[in-house]
């Protein structure tokens, strides 16, 4: 490895994911590859359905029964070389150790009928050694950090008792429990009111800065990637369809997909009864996947290349802003 | 469901009870084969069927099986019957009759105590007798023992009987195992009203505990006057209406003994060289009654032709596996010598009454709900529709049949005639026109007649004659139809020695007879 | 006097917790639209949009307040007059797939109204339960379809055409795009944008996104806790708005701003002490009811319940101290 | 709490009323009574009609039904007509055989239903899922006397482990009186486990769906202790529910189990009382019985709100 | 719910459960035109015939002229010498009636009850749960036993017992699957259009419930048809000579040891039967509400 270059985290080759269904096989993921480097956020953008959060979860190993990674898949995390190579045991040993993963209902993603501290206390107990009394008091130390007002309290409370922000704080709580190295936050502020939205994004960004932890921040609000991410992965049909460090991305949009999203975007600068650039058509069947551009159909600049033949990410004039696209936006069609 | 079935049972044993009367006749008898030097200690399951209604003769209303068995170890009759119409003395030294046979003194043995410590002599017979002949208590047997006048005391340990009458059967009366009319009961506990739940007596058990619906137990009476006896230490009733249970109680060693009339187990059972069987031949019937009142069965030509219809021997086949007997007289199988004038399987005959009838029959057969009545029903029903009668099974509980028994208002049903060691009375109470046990409802003035002079007679050979003549002219009149005879056989464990082997005529095990060792 | 099509009047509406606990989902609230007008109605969640929308569907009736419709107030009317009067609003609702009967056919479901009105025979419903669905962008294919086979958006679609199809003079949207991708959330807010126009429809719409709501209504009214803060004109909404609230609201929508500054202080995450309308008792009511994340507040605002007051044509605030 | 215990408790005497009021009236229309049962032959129709007075069956229904009930409060239920058994001596001997047979068989049902529900639901749409699932349907299919019957042909007449039949007091050991209960009990579990099983797989495969399973997968937790501390208890509340009704059911209901196997239990008890129209039985009984179902129902109520906090702060505001 | 009516396919556990479902009605309805013995006609000389017992007899036709007549008792006679074959084949009709008759009532009346109870809460609700906790706490067994006591054994009342019986489970079914549908949002769409109660409930609920209410239904015909089957073995069944399994099982127990296939002939054929109608009854439920574990 080049001692010049930041460590990387996370690299992620040619992850691909099909889900099967009884009638049909669904290409969730299609070949994505990224690196994460120590301590940056990557945001990865996209409408429900891109196959973003198979993505994540495929990296924690939580895709349901009937989702199968393909083979020449490659997750190299940190000193691991190889997590698709490790055993069930050894990999629970990174998991909530080493990445964790907070999820966008917080409200659904606690258990129920357990006290929040113990779920908190759990992943403690299990990986750093602790008894009971000192994850108690960790526990209680972390609520704070948390920003959750009376943790002696909160420790012995259940979920349904905490409004969301609250709820959704004990998670990211659970997550930063063993100090993790990435943290997987699967649109974590979608199900929260505006106003809470920011403050946990907030925290998330406060925690991260001051632990060195890297993030993968999910989300389908392009706005909400581009304030608080370094990089950002367009998704659409399972592929990465744009990629580029956030600044270059807001002023220098290349792939049509991505400033259709963009446009589609209301705005509080928009005068009363605007109609709004929206894109046309209905999102890709996944289970077709068509021979060429899979945003060609909906696509106000697509050609006949873009039907037939599949564009493949590549860079434009900066090396790191990479977009698949045959006819991108700002070199001569 | 079994319990219903047995129910029916428990309830003429009452009947049977009632019924019984003695004229000893040839008995079975103790086997004469010694089984080898008795054995003390260890406890005895027995498995019946059945419930238990109580042991206050006053109060319960009717020892059923189980309920006798145990009773008669608790508490002794006065005699026990020998196996030449003898009478073994128990707690009765002797009994001897008046020239005119309508007073009978009887002496009684001392020194003996009931269990409650209290001693038994003259007042506890009189006490005990004085209380069921009282019209107050209203026992239900009492029409049976109605000869009966009253009992005195004539000494400390000597008891006198007054009868209205000379009447052959009172001995017999006596030392009747069925019932609790002839056990004495300690006088302290009947007063103080604990008899009835937790019987005393002077026998060789003492009532320790009764479940209802499960077991009674009963434990040695170390202070028995008999010495030397009983051998066992305790005996264990246990209460299995389903016969299944039974069976499956002795075959996997949960019980040394059971009672059944089941046929396929009665097959299986003697053919296991494992265990000893024993038959009770009870002399009685299973008949399927007919109401002779009410149109069409109050016709003779309808009875008769249903009569010749059935088809005795196939239905002993198929239902009994041929593990009953065959009957034509009812009687019993005993009495079968000679012409009985049994209706014999015959279809033409049938047909041919049937067609001078003329008119369509079509009637509905009361069966238990169960799976002996079911198959009783399906048979009455397919036999019956040779001749062109449609017969309807209706299965009914007991209670049910009981009250269209009552109120007469049945066509036909299947039930049991307990036989005993005399006939005498229970044709009386069966054929006499009068009778409230005549339940066929059958009325012919020639067998009133017949009836009357025989319960009259005091010389045996002319009763014998009389009473032939009555099942001649009963069975060419047909109130009934006799389906099969009844039998029922004991299995025991090989282990269980010196069995008392079951006399004719009586249920269970007769009087105080019960010297059983377990040699295991 | 202008032509008040919908005019709310003091709408309070309680629901019992419990035996003893009341919560106050609406307080007093009022407000009018005019024919042919949008009004938003944005707030968090659970500060009773819906709430008002069902009220004024009659569905439960209002704890008090009046509601007059073209004249008429619902609230008085009986159940017969009611029905009769129903088809003229309709509601949209947020969870397209669930607002339509899974064992109904598309076609079916949208010509429901017309088979409940009783006007139409089968063969007419049909016909025009299609041209509906052609209008609203729906192939006939797909007419055919049930529900659980058809994606959140042409769900949305089914919803708008079977409110449509009653032929109704004011329509109610609670929260239409809010469960929807932004590509297909353009789509539908195009397509009522449209259908207004078409139809000359008078409209309430609800969202939680101040956004969607700007682009779409001529007026907006900011919520929070059961009361109405600001009413204010659409155009006016992002530099004229005078509720610390609504600033509030308009602050939290994540935008394109750079990333937060690392030393980020820690007291200042603070949603601990937020009310929730279930936290709501009776003796703080007496002050204003967002004194407790203001920072403009003052004593003032604690003794004392603001009131909505007009301070321009249009523009409605319920503050003590409203900026500018 | 204590309006909900006072709410319980109304219920509780409203359904006892009805149902004893309903039985007493049920069991006095049927045809035939206990005076004709316990008359016999020899009786003639005066000694019936007054075996009815002594008994009391001439008075009017109603009357007949308050005394009952007033009586009954005070705790005096009577004797038995048949047997002169006081009534609650005869439930008190026949209840705890009812009930030890209720608690084996559901620990039996239970005991498989658990780990199998779970397995199923942890490996469900797999060959190891459909294997159970055959097997449960298999046993659901096969009616309890057949099974019964079945049992006692190989464990009892074939090899003869166990007992066929008949009941041993605890008085006389406890493993003899646990053998006696080892048959009955599973062939009343083998019959009932698919069935709770099938109930625990179903809720279990919804659980196991929720966010807060991948939430504790991705805490990186051990999978047996996810299924077991995470799934199990939010998954048990439709399980509790029919237990609580089939154990009820079974305190009065397991009559062919309690027949075939000669256990002198309740059901029993309850099915002679009414062959035999021994009223003050039949009444003592179904009050027992109704108390027991009511009761279990009651506890399973709390059991409800011990397991889900949402219930139990619910009830408290 | 979504997705779900398309998603599945039937498996072979589907296709053996209708075609034997199909086959034992169309023999239950067809029983009387096939060619089939007799059957409560008892061969008094062949009880307990082994399978297959081919049977020649001289017999007497209507002229009076010896004929004779040949028998093959297919799955062999029983301890009265019936036939097994002809006696399961009319079984069926007994079995099938109790079977599909007892939830048809429950599913009606539960229905109507649940529906109410969970449509309009409050009061009505309070009265019909109470009733059905009473009749739920009601032994059973007791009822069976005073309805054909009172009114006589007969299908009919063994119909009209279990029917009373098993509505409060279809009660609680429906309720709880009306509750589900009453808030929903199709509903509240369907009042706001000025949709009546009645209407509602006909139109939008009933619908919605039906399947899971027959779902039910169907695991409940099984089990209907194994409580015939208990209630002959205790006496309660039809009347003798009108063949059940569930009677043919009970008769049949007396001889397992010498003649098994008595007992096993019925109880073979009522385990697929039973089982069919569960598999149905599951495939339906799977319709309803599919469910995948993700751990």
């Amino acid at each position: 490895m080049n001692n010049s270059l930041p460590a990387r985290t996370l690299e992620v080759k040619n992850l691909s994911v099909k889900i099967h269904t009884s009638h049909n096989i669904i290409q969730a993921v299609n070949d994505v590859s990224f690196n994460l480097q120590e301590g940056k956020t990557l945001a990865i953008v996209g409408e429900s359905g891109s196959g973003k959060s198979i993505l994540c979860k495929s990296i924690l190993r939580l895709l349901p029964k009937s989702a199968v990674v393909a083979k020449e898949s490659r997750i190299l995390f940190n000193g691991y070389d190889d997590l698709s190579l490790l055993s069930q045991k050894e990999f629970n040993k990174i998991r909530g150790r080493n990445i964790a993963m907070i999820f966008q209902d917080p409200m659904s993603s606690l258990n129920p009928v357990m006290k929040v501290g113990k779920q908190i206390a759990e992943s403690l107990l299990h990986h750093m050694g602790m008894n009971r009394k000192q994850a108690q008091k960790k526990v209680i130390g972390l609520m704070k950090s948390m920003g959750i007002a009376m943790p002696e309290q909160r420790f012995f409370q259940y979920p349904h008792q905490l409004s969301g922000g609250i709820c959704q704080r004990v998670a990211i709580a659970i997550a930063l429990a063993c100090n993790p190295k990435l943290l997987i936050a699967d649109e974590p502020t979608t199900a929260l009111d505006v106003t809470v939205q920011a403050e946990i994004l907030d925290l998330l960004a406060f925690r991260q800065s001051q632990k060195r932890m890297s993030m993968i921040l999910i989300t389908h609000d392009l706005g909400v990637a581009i304030g608080r991410a370094d990089e950002i992965a367009v998704m659409y049909a399972g592929k990465i369809v744009e990629q580029a460090p956030a600044e270059e991305l807001f002023s220098n949009i290349r792939m049509p997909y991505t400033r259709a999203l963009m446009a589609s975007i209301p705005r509080l600068d928009n005068p009363p009864h605007t109609t709004l650039a929206c894109i046309d058509g209905q999102p890709p069947n996944l289970a077709r996947p068509a021979k060429g551009c899979c945003f060609a159909p909906r696509c106000s600049r697509a050609q006949d290349k873009c039907i037939k033949e599949e564009p493949l990410l590549r860079p434009g004039i900066k090396k790191d802003h990479v977009f698949a696209c045959w006819y991108p936006i700002g070199e001569a069609s | 469901m079994e319990r219903i079935r047995k129910r029916t049972k428990s309830l003429k044993r009452i009947l049977f009870a009632m019924l019984v009367v003695g004229i000893l006749v040839m008995s079975m008898g103790i086997s004469s084969a010694k089984e080898g030097v008795p054995k003390y200690g260890g406890t005895l399951r027995l498995v019946s069927w059945g419930a238990a209604g109580g042991f206050d003769v006053v109060k319960s209303r009717g020892p059923f099986g189980l309920g006798a068995d145990a009773g008669h170890r608790v508490m002794e009759t006065l005699f026990d019957r020998g196996q030449n119409n003898e009478l073994i003395p128990v707690l009765g030294l002797s009994a001897t009759a008046s020239a005119d046979g309508k007073t009978w003194t009887i002496k009684l043995r001392k020194g003996v105590k009931f269990h409650d410590g209290t001693p038994f002599n003259a007042d506890a017979v009189v006490f005990h007798w004085q209380r069921i002949l009282d019209p107050e208590n209203r026992l239900l047997a009492r029409i049976m023992i109605s000869p009966i006048l009253s009992v005195e005391k004539t000494g400390d340990y000597e008891v006198q009987f007054l009868l209205k009458h000379a009447w052959m059967p009172f001995t017999a009366i006596l030392a009747s195992s069925s019932g609790f009319i002839s056990p004495i009961p300690s006088p302290k506990a009947v007063k103080e009203g604990a008899q009835n739940r937790a019987p005393v007596g002077t026998g060789p058990f003492i009532f320790k505990e009764w479940k209802s619906g499960d077991r009674i137990v009963l434990t040695k009476n170390p202070d028995y006057w008999q010495k030397g006896k009983p051998y066992l230490d305790e005996v264990v009733f246990l209460i299995m209406p389903d016969h299944e249970s039974r069976y499956n109680a002795l075959v996997s060693g949960q019980a040394d003994m059971i009672i059944t009339d089941w046929p396929t187990h009665v097959e299986k059972l003697t053919e296991e060289p494992d265990f000893s069987t024993y038959i009770f031949n009870y002399r009685s019937l299973t008949a399927m009654l007919l109401n002779n009142t009410k149109p069409p069965l109050n016709d003779v030509r309808v009875r008769k032709a249903m009569a010749l219809a059935w088809d005795q021997k196939k239905y002993i086949k198929v239902s009994y596996k041929n593990t009953t007997p065959y009957i034509e007289s009812w009687l019993g199988d005993v009495h079968k010598s000679g012409n009985t004038g049994y209706l014999n399987h015959d279809l033409n005959k049938a047909r041919a009454l049937m067609a001078e009838y003329g008119k369509p029959v079509e009637l509905e057969f009361l069966h238990t709900a169960t799976a002996r009545g079911r198959v009783g029903g399906a048979i009455v029903q397919q036999l019956m529709k040779e001749i062109g009668v449609k017969v309807t099974p209706v299965p009914l509980d007991f209670s049910t049949i009981m009250m269209e028994l009552f109120t007469g208002q049945y066509d036909m049903t299947s039930w049991r005639f307990w036989g005993g060691s005399d006939m005498g009375p229970s044709s009386v109470a069966s054929f006499y026109s009068k009778s409230p046990l005549n339940l066929s409802r059958y009325s012919s003035e020639e067998v009133d007649k017949l009836l009357i002079q025989q319960r009259q007679s005091t010389d045996p050979g002319a009763r014998e004659k009389i009473l032939k003549t009555i099942v001649q002219k009963v069975n060419s009149d047909a109130p009934f139809i006799y389906l099969a005879g009844f039998r029922q056989y004991l299995f025991a464990r090989k282990y269980v020695k010196n069995i008392n082997k079951p006399l004719p005529g009586e249920e269970g095990f007769s009087g105080s007879q019960f010297d059983m060792w377990l040699d295991k | 006097m202008k032509d008040m099509l919908l005019s709310v009047k003091n709408l309070t509406v309680h629901f019992n917790v419990g035996r003893r606990h009341k919560v106050h989902a609406v307080s007093n609230v009022s407000f009018q639209i005019q024919r042919g007008e949008t009004l938003g109605l944005v707030g968090e969640s659970g500060c009773g949009k819906t709430t008002i929308a069902r009220a004024i569907m009659q569905f439960p009736k209002p704890t008090s307040g009046k509601i007059f419709f073209q004249g008429e107030d619902l609230t008085c009317v009986n159940n017969f007059r009611l029905r009769q009067l129903r088809p003229q609003f309709q509601m949209i609702f947020q969870d397209s797939v669930s607002s339509l009967n899974p064992r109904r056919k598309i076609i079916n479901t949208i010509g429901a109204p017309l088979k409940i009105i009783g006007k139409a025979k089968k063969e007419e419903r049909i016909r025009l339960a299609l041209k509906m669905a052609d209008s609203v962008g729906i192939d006939p294919k797909t007419c055919y379809r049930r529900p659980f086979q058809l994606s959140g958006g042409q769900c949305q679609r089914v919803q708008i055409a079977r409110a449509l199809m009653a032929d109704p003079k004011l329509l109610i949207c609670d929260e239409p795009v809010s469960s929807l991708d932004v590509s297909i959330q353009a789509q539908i807010l195009n397509l009522l944008e449209t259908l207004r126009k078409k139809h000359g429809l008078t409209m309430l719409f609800i969202s939680h996104d101040l956004a969607v709501v700007k682009n779409v209504c001529d007026s907006v009214a900011v919520m929070y806790l059961g009361k109405l803060c600001e009413q204010v004109p659409s155009e006016k909404l992002y530099h004229g708005h005078c509720h610390p609230y609504t600033k509030a609201l308009l602050s939290a929508i994540p935008n394109t701003k750079p990333r937060i500054d690392p030393q980020y202080p820690l007291d200042k995450i603070n949603t601990g002490g937020m009310s929730s309308p279930m936290d709501m008792t009776p003796g703080l009511s007496k002050g204003c009811w967002y004194f407790t994340r203001c920072s403009r507040a003052q004593d003032l605002c604690v003794k004392q319940e603001p009131q909505l007051s007009e301070i321009e044509p249009g523009h409605n605030v319920a503050c003590h101290f409203p900026n500018n | 709490m204590m309006v909900f215990l006072g709410k319980k408790l109304f219920r509780l005497i409203v359904v006892i009323l009805a149902v004893t009021a309903i039985t007493f009236l049920m069991v006095n229309f049927l045809p035939g009574d206990i005076a004709i049962t316990t008359a016999g032959f020899g009786a003639s129709l005066e000694d019936v009609e007054a075996i009815r007075e002594d008994l009391g069956l001439n008075k009017n229904i109603v009357l007949r039904y308050t005394l009952w009930l007033f009586d009954a409060a005070q705790g005096r239920l009577g004797q038995s007509f048949l047997t002169d058994e006081p009534v609650l001596e005869a439930i008190s001997q026949r209840l705890p055989v009812t009930i030890e047979l209720m608690i084996i068989s559901q620990m039996f049902a239970l005991m498989l239903a658990i780990p199998f529900g779970i397995i199923s639901a942890y490996k469900s749409g797999t060959n190891i899922d459909k294997t159970i699932n055959t097997l449960a349907f298999s046993v659901m299919s096969i009616p309890t006397f057949v099974m019964a019957l079945l049992l006692i042909f190989a464990f009892s007449l074939k090899v003869n482990w166990l007992p066929a039949t008949g009941y041993v007091p605890f008085s006389e050991g406890f493993w003899l009186n646990i053998k006696s209960f080892l048959l009955p009990g599973f062939s009343i579990a083998l019959v009932e486990w698919g069935y709770l099983m099938r109930i625990l797989r179903s809720d279990m495969i919804s659980t196991l769906q929720e966010d807060y399973i991948l939430m504790a997968k991705s805490k990186g937790l051990p999978t047996v202790y996810i299924l077991f501390k995470h799934a199990l208890r939010p998954s048990c509340f439709t399980l509790i529910t029919i237990l609580g009704i089939q154990v009820g059911h079974l305190i009065g209901g397991a009559v062919i189990v309690e027949n075939i196997f000669a256990l002198p239990g309740i059901g029993s008890l309850l099915i002679a009382a009414i062959y035999g129209r021994d009223y003050t039985v039949v009444q003592g009984c179904i009050l027992f019985i109704t108390i027991a179902y009511v009761m279990i129902n009651f506890f399973v109520d709390i059991l409800y709100s011990i397991l889900d906090p949402r219930i139990r702060f619910q009830n408290r505001t | 719910m979504a997705e779900s009516f398309h998603k599945k396919i039937p498996g072979i556990s589907f296709w053996f459960s209708i075609t034997w479902i199909i086959l034992v009605t169309t023999i239950a309805i067809c029983a009387d035109f096939l060619p089939l013995l007799e059957y409560d006609h008892m061969d008094w000389d062949n009880p307990e015939a082994s399978p297959g017992t081919c049977v020649e007899k001289q017999v007497n036709d209507n002229n009076g002229e010896q004929i004779y007549q040949k028998k093959i008792y297919l799955l062999g006679t029983d301890t009265m010498g019936r036939d097994i074959f002809t006696r399961l084949i009319f079984g069926t009709r007994i079995s099938l009636t109790i079977g599909l008759a007892v939830p048809v009532i429950g599913l009606i009346f539960g229905g109507i009850f649940g529906m109410l109870a969970g449509f309009y809460r409050g009061k009505i609700e309070t009265v019909m749960m109470a009733t059905m906790d009473i009749i739920l706490a009601f032994p059973g067994i007791v009822l069976m036993l005073a309805i054909t006591f009172y009114l006589g054994p007969g299908i009919k009342n063994l119909v009209i017992a279990l029917g009373i019986l098993v509505i409060p489970a279809f009660t609680r079914v429906a309720r709880a699957n009306t509750l589900k549908f009453a808030q929903s949002e199709f509903v509240q769409a369907a009042r706001m259009m000025g949709q009546k109660d009645v209407g509602i409930m006909i139109f939008e609920i009933l619908p919605n419930i039906l399947i899971p209410m027959a779902a039910y239904a169907l695991m409940l015909v099984g089990y209907m048809i194994m409580v015939e089957g208990v209630l002959s073995f205790l006496g309660l069944g039809v009347q003798a000579p009108v063949p059940s399994w569930g009677g043919m099982i009970a008769d049949g127990k007396e001889v397992l040891d010498q003649a098994p296939f008595i007992a096993l002939f019925p109880s073979f054929i009522m385990f697929l039967t039973v089982l069919s109608f569960n598999l149905m009854g599951d495939y339906l439920r799977n319709l309803v509400d599919t469910k995948e574990g993700q751990l």
